[in-house]
């Protein structure tokens, strides 16, 4: 810690903050246009570059030891990886032999390919 | 093996019993190799009076040999036993031959009911037979399965068939089976799902044409009539369960 | 007191701060549980959109804000720590303690107004998530601060500056959090 | 001794003097010894409450519809909720804190050569909480409706409904139960990371660490990573329960088996997490009693990570038929099988420590060489239920039960017998009685092997689990497989029966066996090097380590162990 004490007291705090801060106002205003891809990139693209930030300049870990890289990227893979493992039975209406039925769906889907064919027998949920 | 306790009934049957002897060929090798080096070595290497153990740090190429061959034939054996068993896996659980009939299997706590297609052969239509805990399949003819529940977890286990699949609430699943063998075999309730559990259970009957047919007339319209009426009523307290059914109907592909 | 393992140092890394990263490891998948299963469910619910589209926007991007800021000030105090000006960093951590609370205070007036509008936890599955997810993270800005007072209390003595650092690495990870947490749960409509 | 007591007391009072009383030396202590034994002995209590529902339901099955000596005719909820408890007390409530948490507590600082652990009052805060686990736990099986009763994995919707499972408060107090326990845990295994990495004796690197140090720390890793996931989908499954939220709920759009997945994305890694530590104890009792080095070291060490980070990958091999997409089989069957490869080698390489050995046949070394021959058993059925294809027959069949009885045993009940015999003189100064040892042991292990071995015949069979009576499955009701429950199930008592042979010698011989001395195995590992048992900081002076652990009969020196510690 104190090894390195003369090297990051001299970052500017402020500036990253207010780097951070202009950040937040693109991805507010971003998504106001409407456009998905649009959307994406500013909501979600810029979550990961302001976390990216904080976690470099503020939590300091450009200045911290491989090993904190590595436990921190070890967490991160095996989300990565449940996720990989789980969202093709959660995070779809259908796979192979098998769907899931209308009581899935709280409310009415919009852009279903699944209920093709399904014709108006789902009227009363509408 | 399994063949020694319940005899194979379903045209796939005796690929898992292959699968599984296949299997305890390759890995019982494997145990037994171990389990006697093991006592041999507990043996041959036993406290004896002024005989020290060795320095061995296992760095030693001729010992670590004993180490690495067996190793390597171990990724081989698995080799065979995973390309075995995904090729039993998808001939059941991927592919999906043409159906002759379609039956749909509904669990709830604690009974199975079965909706035949009835005499023409097509789902959903008035000359369906419902029978509660009891199915009845033709042999040699290939049946698709539609499987629901309408409250918990259950799973379809037919041991005879070697055949199982959950049936999940919300989801509906297609499965298919083509009995192989006359008889009568249990279908159980392989997953967990309350007090009841250890009571759902119901009767297979894998019969001839002829047979099926005197079985259909014995059940028609009137018993059907009163079959529905009781499913209907069970399914009241789900909303879901009435356009499940339809769009199970609809969705086959 | 302390044992003599607790001032060993084999990894070269203070003990204290190795603890919080893996602190931080655990909250890591904590968090990765909920918004993994939020995210996987909202792919597979076209209609969440109309649920979510009944957050407040603003109310959440102020929170941002006030968050940002807060980890401002807990890193300004870690820089203060390091000084060994222990007065400075209480200081800070009070101003970060402060941003603490004004994101808990506009939260529940959020969620009072949610709750009064009729979408409350079981009204759907977006605000089933929406309620766990903020709640949980709202749990950990409550513990943060808490933690964070005590720490700041001992600091104005010019003792154990070095949890100054600690507390801040947990700090700056919720605010990491909700800056997933923002676009998730606000901006996707 | 103990001198840095005494230098200052204004930080924590509790512990600044010596004539602490009863209370706060047992109860309130921060010594990782007492920690360790608190876990230890609460643990060794649960387990005695899991045997007991074993043989509740297990004497149902030999016998159905009759009273249970003890405890009555066992109803069908009863018996749900005697399976579900005796899965889930055995698994958090044994061999967690006693191969974990109460091995790990006490030897992790004596192993690395350090006074306590890095931060002693969070591992107080641990065990309580772990405590609080407890009551709740039993709690949950006295209160009004009765226990939980929807098996260990807690499946919605059923645990998520009292329409369903008609246990109300039982399923939500198990619920709450299990969620502060990994709490507890997760503290815990912080506290070992930490010390295991940071607290070490000088001149201890990383390799020269004993194995059961590795295994208990890569084992918290695995529980740290993989256990998030769960405690959010346990507050999700508690406010399905108590709010009526629809997480799991599919009729309201949730999806019952995404709990199936974080259930299992946690409950696999789970398993080594409890095997790595019982393999951990293993390796150190068969170097000492063969008076070998540990055959490749750094390949075990290897083995061991890499068993730990494929567990990640093979969860879904549970939930082959669960109603998952089948193409996601094909993977998980990949990985699963291929896990087969680090812990052959693992076990070869065991195997490989006798060669050249001197083996003395004592009380722990048995426990541990049957460990090994036991679990051989248990791994390789594992290959039928990991391949897909052979899954869809013995997916939960009692195939099943025999297949994880045939891991769980060894290294909950085995391997722990191999610690505690182990450690007992370090534990108390004192030994244990070798005779009574040796009769504890075979009376074990073989009804052990009564127990199981029929139940895999009876997996074979097809006969599907958690059936509290078979009678109504007409080709599961045969005379030939009821004749081999009652096997299974007089096996299980005479295991039982031996069991107060071990209590007993374990009690006697904590106040009356024969003093043991400090090294009276003669081994490497740094703990032997303290008092037996050591005082409250262990060592007057911190030993150093100049060496590996295993080494045993090194040649061109007299004696055939060199401590860690002895310079040169």
């Amino acid at each position: 810690m104190s090894a390195h004490a003369g090297s990051h007291h001299e970052t500017n705090y402020v500036k990253v903050w207010a780097l951070l801060l202009v950040l937040l106002v693109v991805s507010v205003v971003g998504p106001m246009a409407g456009i998905k891809v649009v959307t994406l990139a500013t909501a979600f693209g810029i979550a990961f570059v302001k976390a990216y930030i904080v976690a470099r300049k503020f939590m300091h870990l450009d200045l911290e030891k491989p090993i904190v890289h590595w436990i921190l990227a070890l967490a991160l893979v095996f989300m990565v990886l449940m996720y990989a493992g789980i969202s093709p039975d959660v995070g779809r209406d259908s796979g192979q032999r098998w769907e899931k039925t209308s009581g899935w769906h709280h409310l009415p889907p919009q852009s279903e390919h699944t209920s093709e064919g399904q014709g108006g027998e789902h009227a009363p949920s509408h | 093996m399994l063949e020694r306790f319940i005899p194979a009934a379903a045209s796939y049957a005796g690929d898992v019993d292959q699968l599984v002897w296949l299997i305890t060929f390759l890995v019982g090798f494997w145990f037994i190799a171990a389990e006697v080096m093991f006592f041999w070595l507990i043996f041959r290497f036993r406290k004896k009076d002024g005989v020290k153990a060795q320095y061995i740090t296992g760095k030693e190429k001729h010992l670590k040999q004993w180490i690495n061959v067996p190793h390597g034939l171990v990724l081989l054996f698995d080799v065979f036993i995973i390309i075995a068993a995904i090729r039993v896996w998808v001939h059941i659980k991927q592919t999906l031959p043409p159906a002759d009939r379609t039956v749909r299997v509904t669990s709830q706590q604690w009974a199975w009911t079965f909706q035949d297609p009835g005499a023409d052969d097509s789902l959903d239509t008035a000359d369906d037979v419902f029978t509660t805990d009891e199915l009845h399949v033709e042999n040699n003819k290939t049946y698709h399965f539609r499987l629901e529940s309408k409250d918990v977890l259950h799973s379809f286990f037919i041991p005879a068939f070697r055949m199982k699949q959950d049936a999940v609430p919300g989801r509906i699943y297609t499965g298919w089976f083509k009995p192989t063998r006359l008889g009568d075999y249990d279908i159980l309730c392989a997953e967990i799902c309350g007090i009841g559990h250890g009571v759902m259970g119901a009767k297979l009957v894998v019969e001839t044409a002829d047979q099926r047919a005197t079985w259909l007339a014995a059940h028609a319209p009137a018993v059907d009539e009163t079959a529905t009426d009781a499913t209907a009523t069970d399914a009241a307290s789900t909303d879901a369960t009435s356009s499940d059914s339809t769009s199970a109907a609809a969705g086959q592909q | 007191m302390k044992p003599i393992a607790t001032t060993r140092s084999s990894m070269n890394i203070a003990t204290g701060k190795l603890a919080v990263w893996w602190v931080l490891v655990s909250e890591i998948v904590i968090f990765g549980g909920v918004l993994g299963s939020y995210i996987m469910n909202r792919i597979a619910h076209v209609e969440w959109g109309e649920q979510a589209s009944h957050t407040n926007t603003w109310a959440g991007a102020f929170n941002t804000f006030v968050l940002l800021t807060s980890s401002l000030f807990a890193v300004l105090a870690h820089q203060a720590a390091e000084k060994h000006d222990g007065k400075k960093a209480a200081q800070y951590l009070y101003y970060t303690c402060f941003g603490g609370l004004i994101f808990l205070i506009v939260k529940s007036f959020e969620w009072a107004h949610e709750i009064r509008e009729g979408f409350v936890i079981q009204s759907g599955g977006f605000w089933g998530y929406y309620y766990v997810a903020a709640g949980l993270h709202g749990f950990h800005v409550l513990a943060g601060m808490l933690v964070m007072l005590w720490v700041a209390d001992s600091a104005k003595k010019n003792q154990d500056l070095h949890r100054v650092e600690n507390v801040g690495l947990y700090w700056h990870f919720v605010d990491i959090v909700w800056i997933f947490l923002f676009p998730l749960l606000y901006i996707a409509k | 001794m103990a001198n840095h007591h005494d230098t200052h007391d204004h930080h924590d009072g509790a512990h600044a003097h010596h004539d602490e009383g009863w209370f706060k030396k047992y109860f309130w202590s921060t010594d990782h010894k007492i920690i360790g034994f608190q876990y230890m002995f609460t643990g060794m209590l649960l387990a005695l409450l899991g045997a007991f529902m074993a043989y509740v339901f297990r004497m149902q099955l030999a016998f159905p519809g009759q009273a249970v000596p003890g405890w009555g005719v066992v109803s069908p909820g009863q018996y749900n909720m005697l399976i579900t408890n005796h899965g889930s007390i055995m698994i958090f409530w044994v061999a967690m804190p006693v191969l974990i948490a109460g091995f790990g507590n006490y030897i992790i600082p004596l192993m690395i050569g350090a006074d306590d652990m890095v931060f002693p009052r969070l591992n107080r805060l641990s065990y309580q909480l772990f405590f609080v686990s407890v009551l709740l736990l039993i709690a949950s099986l006295v209160v009004q409706n009765g226990g939980f009763g929807g098996a260990w994995t807690a499946y919605p919707p059923l645990s998520a409904n009292k329409d369903f499972n008609l246990t109300p408060l039982g399923s939500s107090l198990w619920l709450g139960a299990v969620a502060v326990e990994f709490v507890a845990f997760l503290l815990g295994g912080i506290n070992f990371i930490v010390t295991a990495m940071n607290a070490r004796a000088p001149g201890m690197k990383a390799f020269d660490v004993p194995i059961v140090v590795w295994t208990i720390v890569i084992a918290s890793i695995l529980f740290m990573a993989s256990v998030g996931p769960l405690v959010a989908g346990a507050v999700m499954l508690l406010f399905d329960q108590l709010l009526g939220t629809s997480f799991f709920n599919p009729n309201r759009g949730g999806d019952p088996i995404l709990w199936q997945h974080l259930f299992w994305f946690f409950g696999h890694p789970e398993v080594y997490v409890v095997l790595l530590p019982a393999m951990g104890i293993v390796a150190e009792v068969m170097t000492v009693f063969a008076r070998k080095k540990l055959f490749a070291y750094k390949t075990v060490i290897y083995t061991i990570v890499a068993t730990g980070v494929l567990s990640f990958f093979v969860w879904a091999h549970h939930q082959f038929v669960a109603g998952i997409d089948p193409r996601m089989a094909n993977v998980f069957t990949v990985t699963t099988v291929l896990i087969s490869i680090p812990i052959a080698e693992m076990c070869f390489v065991y195997i490989a420590t006798l060669y050249g050995g001197s083996i003395t046949l004592s009380t722990p070394m048995l426990w541990a060489l049957a460990f090994m021959a036991e679990f051989m058993l248990g791994g390789v059925t594992g290959i039928y239920l990991g391949s897909s294809g052979a899954d869809i027959f013995f997916h939960d069949t009692y195939f099943v039960v025999a297949h994880f009885h045939y891991t769980f045993f060894p290294i909950a009940i085995i391997a722990v017998m191999s610690g505690i015999t182990y450690w007992f003189p370090k534990m108390f100064g004192r030994h244990m009685n070798d005779f009574w040892g040796k009769v504890h042991f075979w009376g074990t292990i073989i009804p052990f092997n009564g127990i199981f071995i029929p139940l895999f015949v009876l997996g074979a069979a097809g006969e599907h689990r958690r059936i509290f009576d078979y009678h109504s499955f007409p080709h599961l009701a045969t005379p030939e497989l009821q004749s081999l429950r009652i096997i299974a199930t007089v096996s299980l008592v005479v295991m039982l029966a031996f069991q107060p042979v071990f209590l007993v010698n374990y009690i006697v011989s904590m106040f009356r066996g024969p003093k043991a001395d400090k090294n009276p195995w003669k081994a490497n590992t740094l703990e032997w090097t303290a008092d037996s048992p050591p005082p409250h900081g262990n060592w007057a002076e911190l030993p150093n380590c100049y060496r590996g652990p295993y080494e045993y009969s090194v040649e061109g020196r007299e004696l055939d162990y060199w401590p860690q510690n002895e310079k040169a």
